[in-house]
């Protein structure tokens, strides 16, 4: 890391800053709650920072209950846990590309297409220029803040609420979606945009690239947000690990995989 | 049945034709078993082949002693094993002093009543609840109520309960093996039925107590729904029971689900079997030595 | 020393009482979770609600009862042949010295981390069933699809899951038969064969259906490996190449993500879980007593 | 008089245990013959040559000759099976299948090839009357034979080795674990039964070997001390060590 | 003559079944009491009431008296640790504990308190030479009891029991398990043993009864139905029974 220079001057300034900080919550946010962990802690010996998984919802409890000084999620806060009074810190974003199987010779889906096709209405690829076969759709778990953030900006999540065909598979992670649709032809389905490797095909979506770019410039619509939860007046050791995150070191660390929100 | 030859010359046709008869039967009832046998083998050497092969060549020494980082997808996985070795201690220096005793009070102090029955059937229902109950509950009991949080108190005590009807019934078992006449022995010299126990019984079935030990070792080394719920995935290096841990099962399913690294999780998944081999081939010894004794 | 020895006593039943209030309060601390749901909801609407989709306050579990039924009832099938067989091989074909390899490499099988068994299926099995399987199943019906996530591979990891236990505890039960009968078996012109399956096996069934029972709770029980490779399609399925969603797989992969009220459907499908392992249980204690009863006296 | 059985110098050892050495006997047809001898001597181990029953011990090791109608059943390709139904077993410790005393009765039978239920009514009702246990069990043949009593089971076994014909009869203390009522029930048995079928049963008890057989052997450590007519063996045994025996000085 | 043990009017259950029926015995001062009787007649269970072993039994009730030194062992607070050192018990087979010789002599004198070491290898020294092992084993005390063999192992228990300095020593067909010439010493043994202690042993051979014993009582189903001198007993018995069964008419 580059954190030689900071590391002086706030040395100088707060020698004093020691504690211990429990970050608990969504898997997806750990990599990033850990590099950024990672940085601080070389700049302040003293500090311990903890980062557990668990996921978005035991962020959200977590923080509540007082387990964790800090819950992640990496959705939405749904309006049930609204009145739990969490400050909430959305301190990155998160591109959601949509990927097919690498053999497949679709380049290209309307979100209209998308919609339907996760909605169950299309079941085969000739009915989107593709070849004749069936397609096998593959989505994340009830709850997951990937596919919350995914359907409801597809569409999938209709008036009914989420409108996912009952004929997906479902996946427990983004590395699982990513090895089933390597692994399996004719599928779809969508990952993390830090996740994304040639193992998949990652398609233009109305016919703009997935890209760190095009998400930052609103041109490509799939992303979400990573949020940090906090309950009530933070210890100072947090305050100064939430100021790090929202300084140019910190989202330069986010930008490496993910997407700043400066 | 009057005269022997007359049988004799009676029965030898007859029989020609069920041998032949009962051969085919025979003969399908072995090639089944011996199939079956064989289907087993290959089975256990493609799985444990398959890994070992992927992943044996990605452990090092580097590997070994670094800590990983980036969740896992580079460095080693120093920290896990010692988280491994830590919450497995924990778990079992809970578990088998009163896994162990519950089994004496069993054996030798349990008089067959009602009470005692519904506490044998609460045991095997122990037994029975699959892990992931053992998770919600150490999850909302150990971590949430009592407020232990993640850590290698609430994972060991978590842990500690699932391998508790194992131990019992190990312990159980050894504890019936010794012959009756030993206790007689001591007892008619005037001994008390616990002094008994302690220097006569359970010396005796030392070895088959530590089979069950190194199975309750080997079921907690294999957990990681139960774990992961309560001792956390954190991937530092533990200090203290209240700090928590990342268990090698748990590093291998978060590998696995992400798709971190396709080596490390060979490699992990290897070590762990390795790891689960030299488990068994302590068990295994120690039976032996225990089998030799008795026999001897 | 009385006193002494009294306290003692009191000791031992603690420790062995332990066992018991574990129980209890995993039962407290599941139902108090769970159990809002469930008044909520309805029990009949839960358990009998064909539609599973917890965001949409959907909380209909048939669909994971199917599945889970339906992993079990295939691994049972797969593993119970292939565990007797085994366990027969064990007590009465094989020479010692292989026997005595055989059992320790079958005990190996249950020493594995489930994980690995998930990652095995996921990265061997389901391929295989959608290229060899697959295939073959489709020369009888021409429509079948599969991803290869599916009962099927569940089943056969499953399957390989329980061996163990089937295996072991069968194998125990058919050494301890009595060699008195087999020598009664043999004296009256019987062969080996018949020997085994006329009287020994039969004479041994009670520790065989315990094997059985056993194994089948570990199969319900199973999650981090069913996860992986059934594809958690919480539908209620056609055949054996369909995708299911299973009780336990369904909770260890949403209590993550949950929202409160989710989490607490969750616990209840712990409760449901946990009620049919007592169930289990009970029916198992029930059999055996049954079967104790004329075997024994 | 003839010789149904006769053995010329057999050799068994378990490992490298001698357990049997240099044995010559005869056995007659239609006469009962009693084995006696301490405990370890190895009599139980002969007994068991004579239907190939070692066979199922591993470590065991038999040179040597055993005629029965005069072919050596220790021959190459001799069918033990068929051995096994000529020459039938009654143990110990009385030992019924856990099924129903029919099912424990039919089994051979079912096992050698007879199917219909009519015969197998028959060979049950014959068998069983044979064993004067007919009367006491005929109404509960379906019921579980591990209800009946300690002497009822035994002669429910000899029932058992009845029904599928053999020629001869090998008894291992039949009546050691039977109360008294039981065991005098038994030896009047074996007295109807010597009129058909050959006998050898080994005893523990000299009262009993000196009431119910014609031929007595004495073994010791794996030998045949003295071989002659139950009576002169009782009444002017040739050896020192047999007179010692039967008289209670050892064993 | 002084009686060591009475028992008066004792009965035993197991469960529903009566095992001992109004049992009445003397038990007399330095003398051999013989115990005969049929298999299952309740010989075990009556010597295992005289130490109380029968405590272990869940099922067993006990009434009647049993009377040690004229105090009932049975009454309530009667201490049944100091009853079972000053009766010692030798078993059927023998039974060392598995551990070396001399641990399983000391094992007794430690329990009750005994540490210095210097006393104990006295005890070890002593015992074994009263039972005529401490040649055969004197340079092996500290190898596993159970490499001696079976003779040894039972007067190992011998002197394992003496170690406590019993007053009574109860024997459960202590010769059963032995070939002759371990018996023989045994026999002899207690011959020796009884100019010290008071011995009752079960035995099932009438000819090692008549050997060794003083007293002899007949057991027939929990009953004692003859009870005198065993020269009385064995060759003028009252009861016709007594005569069957020393006469091997049964059992
Ligand atoms: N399977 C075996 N392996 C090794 N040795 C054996 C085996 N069976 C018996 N022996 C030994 O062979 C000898 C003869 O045993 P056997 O059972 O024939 O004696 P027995 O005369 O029937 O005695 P008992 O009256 O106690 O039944 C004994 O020394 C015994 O220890
Ligand atoms: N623990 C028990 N529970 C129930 N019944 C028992 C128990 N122990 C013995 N019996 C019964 O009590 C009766 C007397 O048994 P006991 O062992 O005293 O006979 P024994 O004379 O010593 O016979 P043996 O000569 O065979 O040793 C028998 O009918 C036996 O079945
Ligand atoms: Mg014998
Ligand atoms: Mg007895």
């Amino acid at each position: 890391g580059g954190g030689e220079e900071p590391a002086e001057t706030n040395g100088q300034e707060e020698e004093t800053l020691s504690g211990t900080i429990v970050i608990a919550g969504s898997t997806s946010v750990q990599p990033l709650s850990e590099e950024l962990a990672a940085v601080f802690m070389d700049q302040y010996p003293d500090v311990t920072i903890e980062v557990q998984g668990g996921g978005s919802s035991v962020g959200v409890k977590s923080a509540a209950d007082g387990i964790a000084d800090i819950g992640a999620a990496s959705r939405e806060i749904k309006d049930s846990e609204k009145s739990l009074g969490l400050d909430e810190y959305v301190i990155a974003k998160d591109g959601i590309a949509v990927v097919v199987n690498p053999d497949s010779n679709i380049e290209d889906l309307t979100m209209e297409q998308i919609q339907k096709i996760y909605t169950g209405e299309i079941t085969n690829w000739s009915a989107v220029g593709g070849s004749d076969a069936n397609i096998v759709v593959v989505t994340r778990e009830e709850g997951s803040g990937t596919r919350g953030a995914f359907i409801e900006i597809t569409g999938v999540d209709g008036a009914d609420g989420d409108m996912t065909t009952e004929n997906a598979l479902v996946q427990p992670s983004t590395g699982a979606v990513k090895q089933t649709v390597a692994t399996t032809p004719d599928s779809i389905g969508y990952i993390s945009l830090g996740a994304l490797d040639d193992t998949v095909k990652g398609i233009k979506v109305e016919g703009v690239d997935v890209s760190v770019d095009n998400i930052l410039d609103n041109s490509y619509k799939i992303s979400r947000p990573f949020n940090y939860l906090t309950n009530g007046a933070v210890p100072e050791v947090v305050q100064a690990f939430l100021d790090f995150i929202f300084s140019v070191e910190g989202q330069e660390i986010v930008a490496q995989e993910f997407i700043s929100v400066i | 049945m009057t005269n022997a030859t007359e049988t004799f010359e009676l029965i030898v046709p007859k029989e020609k034709k069920f041998s032949k008869m009962i051969n085919w039967k025979t003969y399908f009832f072995y090639f089944f078993i011996y199939l079956m046998a064989t289907v087993t083998i290959l089975v256990l050497i493609a799985i444990i082949g398959y890994i070992l092969i992927n992943g044996v060549l990605h452990i090092d020494w580097e590997f070994l002693t670094s800590e990983p980082s980036k969740m896992g997808k580079e460095g080693g996985i120093y920290s896990i094993i010692i988280g491994t070795l830590y919450l497995t201690l924990v778990s079992v220096v809970i578990a088998a002093p009163i896994g162990i005793l519950a089994a004496v009070y069993f054996t030798e102090y349990a008089k067959e009543s009602r009470w005692i029955k519904m506490i044998r059937f609460g045991t095997e229902i122990l037994a029975g609840i699959p892990s992931i109950i053992f998770g919600l509950f150490g999850f909302t009991f150990f971590v949430i109520f009592l407020g232990f949080r993640w850590s290698i108190l609430s994972g060991g005590l978590t842990l500690a309960m699932m391998i508790l009807p194992t131990l019992i019934r190990a312990t159980e078992e050894s504890l019936k093996t010794v012959p009756r006449s030993y206790r007689e022995g001591s007892l008619s010299l005037g001994a008390t039925k616990w002094q008994t126990i302690i220097k006569v019984v359970l010396p005796s079935c030392l070895s088959g107590i530590l089979t069950g030990l190194i199975l309750g070792i080997g079921r907690a080394v294999g957990e990681t729904a139960a774990v992961m719920l309560t001792a956390g995935s954190s991937l530092g290096v533990p200090h203290a029971l209240t700090d928590p841990a990342r268990t090698m099962s748990v590093h291998l399913y978060i590998l696995a689900s992400e798709g971190l690294s396709r080596e490390k999780t060979f490699a992990t998944a290897s070590l762990l079997i390795i790891l689960v081999l030299i488990i068994n081939m302590i068990a295994n010894m120690v039976t032996q030595r225990y089998i030799k004794k008795a026999k001897a | 020393m009385k006193a002494f020895e009294k306290a003692i006593e009191k000791l031992l039943l603690i420790c062995a009482i332990t066992a018991t209030l574990s129980v209890v309060i995993i039962t407290l601390f599941i139902f108090k979770e769970g159990v809002s749901v469930l008044k909520d909801y309805g029990i009949v609407n839960f358990i009998f609600g064909s539609k599973w989709s917890p965001t949409n306050g959907q909380y209909g579990i048939l669909p994971l009862i199917a599945g889970s039924l339906s992993v079990t009832l295939g691994a049972l099938v797969i593993g119970i042949p292939t565990g007797l067989a085994c366990a027969i091989f064990l007590s009465e074909v094989a020479h010692k010295r292989s026997a005595k390899v055989l059992k320790s490499a079958v005990e190996l099988l249950a020493g594995i981390p489930s994980v690995v068994y998930g990652f095995f299926g996921l990265a061997v099995l389901v391929p295989g069933i959608r290229q060899y399987i697959l295939p073959m199943v489709q020369l009888i019906n021409k429509d079948a699809t599969t991803s290869g996530f599916s009962i099927l591979a569940g089943a056969i990891i499953l399957a390989i899951m329980i061996l163990p236990t089937i295996v072991s505890i069968s194998e125990n039960a058919i050494s301890s038969v009595p060699i008195e009968y087999k020598e009664a078996s043999l004296a009256l012109g019987a062969n080996h064969q018949e020997t085994i399956t006329r009287v020994i096996v039969p004479a041994a069934k009670s520790g065989i259906i315990s094997s059985i029972i056993l194994g089948m709770g570990r199969a319900i029980g199973e999650t981090m490996a069913v996860i992986l490779i059934t594809g958690n399609m919480p539908k209620v399925p056609g055949s054996a190449l369909d995708s299911v969603a299973t009780l336990t797989g369904t909770i260890a992969m949403e209590m993550g993500y949950a929202t409160p009220e989710h989490q607490k459907a969750l616990f209840a499908v712990g409760i449901v879980l946990f009620i049919m392992i007592v169930l289990l249980n009970i029916a198992a204690n029930f059999t055996l007593h049954k079967l104790g009863g004329q075997t024994n006296d | 008089m003839d010789t149904k059985i006769k053995i010329r110098n057999l050799n068994l050892y378990y490992g490298n245990f001698q357990a049997l050495s240099d044995v010559e006997m005869d056995i007659y047809d239609n006469k009962i013959t009693a084995l006696i001898g301490p405990s370890g001597c190895g009599k139980s181990t002969f007994l068991r040559t004579l239907n190939r029953m070692n066979d199922l011990i591993g470590s065991v090791k038999i040179d040597g000759n055993v005629l029965l109608d005069n072919q050596n059943i220790y021959e190459k390709d001799y069918d033990v099976i068929r051995l096994r139904r000529k020459i039938g077993m009654v143990f110990q410790k009385p030992n019924p299948f856990p099924k129903s005393i029919y099912e424990n009765i039919v089994y051979g039978p079912r096992i050698h090839g007879t199917k219909e239920k009519q015969k197998l009514d028959e060979i049950v009702e014959t068998t069983l009357k044979e064993v004067a246990l007919w009367d006491e069990v005929k109404d509960r043949l379906k019921k579980p034979a591990m209800g009946l009593s300690g002497g009822q089971q035994q002669r429910l076994c000899i029932a058992r080795c009845l029904a599928v014909h053999p020629e001869i009869i090998l008894m291992d203390e039949p009546t050691s674990a039977l109360d008294p009522v039981a065991t005098l029930r038994i030896e009047s048995l074996l007295e109807e039964l010597v009129k058909k079928y050959t006998i050898v049963i080994v005893t523990h008890n000299m009262q009993q070997a000196g009431r119910v057989s014609d031929y007595t052997s004495f073994f010791l450590n794996g030998k045949v001390l003295e071989s002659d007519e139950t009576d002169i063996i009782f009444s002017n045994p040739n050896n020192k060590k047999t007179e010692d025996y039967i008289t209670g000085r050892f064993g």
